[in-house]
Order: C-alpha cells, then structure tokens, then sequence
C-alpha cells in the first residue's frame, strides 16, 4: 500500500516517452524516428555496445538479466523527468536482455530537441541516471569460459530512509 | 498473511530460486523479510543486512510496512547500460 | 607557397577519421558501422535536421551551398583534432548539401569511445566546431516563397592576423 | 600573375558570378585582392573590407602574399550545420 506506484503525471504538452525493456536487436533508426519532431533540429542517439575486453580479461558476451516489469516503469520515470527537465526534449529508450555478443547494442537513448545543447544534456543525464537505477544485471562472459556478475551501484529508494 | 518474494542476478544464485513465498504477520515490514532470510540458513546467510528492496515494482526503504500479496524483490547492485 | 595545405599528420594508433560532404541523403546507421571497433563500448550519433520553423517563419526547406573541395579537409581536420584530444575516440562526420526538406538530416557526427564520458564530450566539440569553420551556408526557403541566407559564424584564420 | 577568385552563397550573388580570374602584379597580398574588388563597382563595392578568405583551401589572415595559380576563395560567414 506504501509502496502502490503513483500514477504518471503527463505535462500536456510533452507526449509521453518511450521506454522498452526487450530480448530483441536494438533499432537505433527506428527509435529515432519515434521521437522525431518537425520543429526540432537535433537528435542524438547514444548506444552501449558490449566491448571485446573489460579488466584485461577477453570477453566472449554478455548475458543481461532485467526485471521487466519493474524496468520498465524505471525507464519510462526516467525519461519523463528528463523531459521535464529538459522542456521541448523528446526521449527515448531501450535496453536488451539475454545473451550478447561483442559489438551488440545493450542500451540504447534517443533525444530530440529544438537544439543541440539540451539534447547532449538530457541523453547523458537519462545514461547516468539508468546506470544507477534500472533494475538490470549484466554477467559478463569470459573466452576462458569463466563468468561473473559484474560489480554496480546500489539505487537509492526515491522514497529516503525513515 | 502471505507475500512473493523475488531475486535477481546474484540474489537468485544465492537463495537457488527466483521466487518464494513467506507467511508474516500482519504489521511486519520489510526488515523482518531480510531477517528472517538471512536467518533461515544457506546462500542467503550472506544477503546483506540492509539490501535494496522493491516492493510492488518500486524502491522503498527498509522500514516500508507490508500487506498481504505483496511483491517484494530483492535487488542486487544494478549494472544495466 | 604560404597557402600550400600542410600533409595530414596520423599518429599510429588511431586510423583516420572519415569525413563526407554529399549531395546523397545520410545514412546514420552507415556511419555508425565505420567507426565501430570492438573495444569501443559507446557509439554517439548526433543528427542535425531541418527545422519547420525558425524566428517564426514556416520553413518549407533548405538549400545548404557548400565549398566542397574545402569543406572535406577542413572536417577531416577537426575530427582528427577531436581523436587527438579524446585519446581512443573513432569520428566520422557528413555534411549534406543541396536543398533538404523539413525532417531531413543536413549534418551527422558519429562517434566510438572506451566509454561513454569522451563520447559525448567529442560529439559535442566537432559540432561546435564545425558550426565555426565548415565553409557551407544555409538558405532557408520560406512557405510564403522568400528566402535568406542566415547569419553565420565567421571562421577565424588557423594562422592568427599578424 | 594570374589568381583564380571564388565567390560563394552571398558574395557570389554580390559578384554575380561563382569564379573569376585577376591578373596581378607579383609582390601582391591577399587585401589587394579585396581592395580591387571592393574599387570594381557592382554589388562587390559591398564586400566587407576585412573579409574571411581561404586560400589554396586554407584560411589565411589578409597579409598573404600571393602566387600565380593561386585560388583565393571568399568565405561569408558560414552556417553549416
């Protein structure tokens, strides 16, 4: 009851974000034209591809475990604070679960905004923001056949402690 | 009355499951779930003390109380991007 | 003599940035695969796209002119600058000329890093700087039938005035 | 000597023209350029006096000396972009 999820707040003038939590390839093309708006002059799309090394060790991939159903509404809150605090932004989001390969797209943020600057602003924010709090688990996987969930943050309950 | 209780990543490794059920009484909050796991012998004597919880999909604190079919997932450091 | 272009200096370890004024519509996803490399764990792509509106005239289009003989060296230029101050950072960038309508992409700016902090802040410094020297201009075309070039950025010399 | 002269976007509906050549004595720098075009009449009377120019596809300050076969480009204010 403490913790039933509010309902979203849309600003009417801002349409609400796009967030999705997926097993399928990444579409960067197909994102950016979701967040598309003929008055806005700039878009960026940051992608996170899985690297080949990490700690001196060869990776072979990387399986990404979520809990969708709460990942999802995490994104969503995300990029609508990002619009909020950015306004005219449109964003955009989606990470990948499952196994992955060196050079797959894990994550994908998309923004578009009448200018250039709000839009760098808002995608790195909505980046360093979903590092700390989606709840998503990567366990990277070794050449040598080892594996280990790697080290992340602890996200802080929006809520505070008592 | 009786919640769900879910783990993720590591947490699930620790507790060999995803997903349990726990009887409580009524007035109980979230700390008494983490107590009684860590109590209750095997991988998750080492949970830690004060882990991140979700209940119904969204962080709380330890101390949020809880209700009857509650979900309430353990969260292990997150490393999406 | 005092003009003759100086020969590209690469340094060893990082390949040669790509650079592409055209008349072909730009393709993001093309870029994005030129300067991927496997230890490259952030992909940045900036878009630039014509606007419906500007200082409140309805733009129906714009016919961008370009000094392509130039403008292609001087953006390999800054981009091999961009790899020089962001050690590991790949860049490739486009720039489009002729007329484009409303929602076409005029300028993109790809960029690979380790991590994702250079990504955005190379991103940003090659639009930045491209917006200063890149010898191409604009002419927005107006619904109503006029037309303007707009104000611009004056370029200054690499040699400073004596 | 002979230099090529580029004129683009404003300076080129200034000139009327994209391209022209002027003959110029040797020891001639890049402001005697500007100043016979500026001397010339027409829209070109008009040119900034210290307009940006590139030469052989380099900016350069208006001091340069010139060379035969030289091409000196004037550059309005770019909005690239």
């Amino acid at each position: 009851m403490s913790a039933t999820p509010s309902p979203p707040v849309e600003s009417p003038s801002s349409p609400p974000p796009f967030a999705r939590i997926t097993d399928a390839p990444l579409d960067g093309e197909a994102l950016l034209a979701r967040i598309a708006h003929p008055s806005h002059g700039a878009q960026l799309l940051f992608l996170g591809v899985v690297r080949d090394m990490n700690e001196g060790k060869e990776v072979e991939g990387i399986r990404y475990e979520a809990f969708r159903e709460m990942a999802e509404p995490v994104l969503l809150s995300l990029l609508r604070s990002a619009q909020d605090q950015w306004p005219g932004v449109r964003a955009g989001a989606e990470h990948r679960f499952g196994h992955l390969h060196v050079g797959e797209a894990s994550v994908m943020v998309a923004v578009s905004s009448p200018h250039r600057a709000e839009a760098y602003e808002a995608s790195r924010w909505i980046m360093d923001e979903l590092k700390q709090s989606l709840p998503v688990w990567k366990e990277e996987l070794y050449r040598d056949g080892e594996s280990q969930w790697l080290k992340g943050n602890s996200p802080v309950s929006n809520r505070g402690e008592e | 009355m009786e919640v769900d209780i879910l783990f993720f990543a590591l947490y699930r490794e620790l507790a060999g499951t995803a997903r349990m059920r726990m009887t409580l009484s009524s007035g109980c909050v979230v700390s008494d779930v983490v107590t009684r796991l860590k109590a209750g012998g095997g991988g998750l004597t080492s949970l830690p003390s004060q882990p991140v919880v979700a209940v119904n999909r969204e962080y709380v604190p330890l101390s949020t109380p809880l209700s009857s079919g509650d979900e309430v997932a353990f969260i292990p450091p997150v490393s999406g991007g």
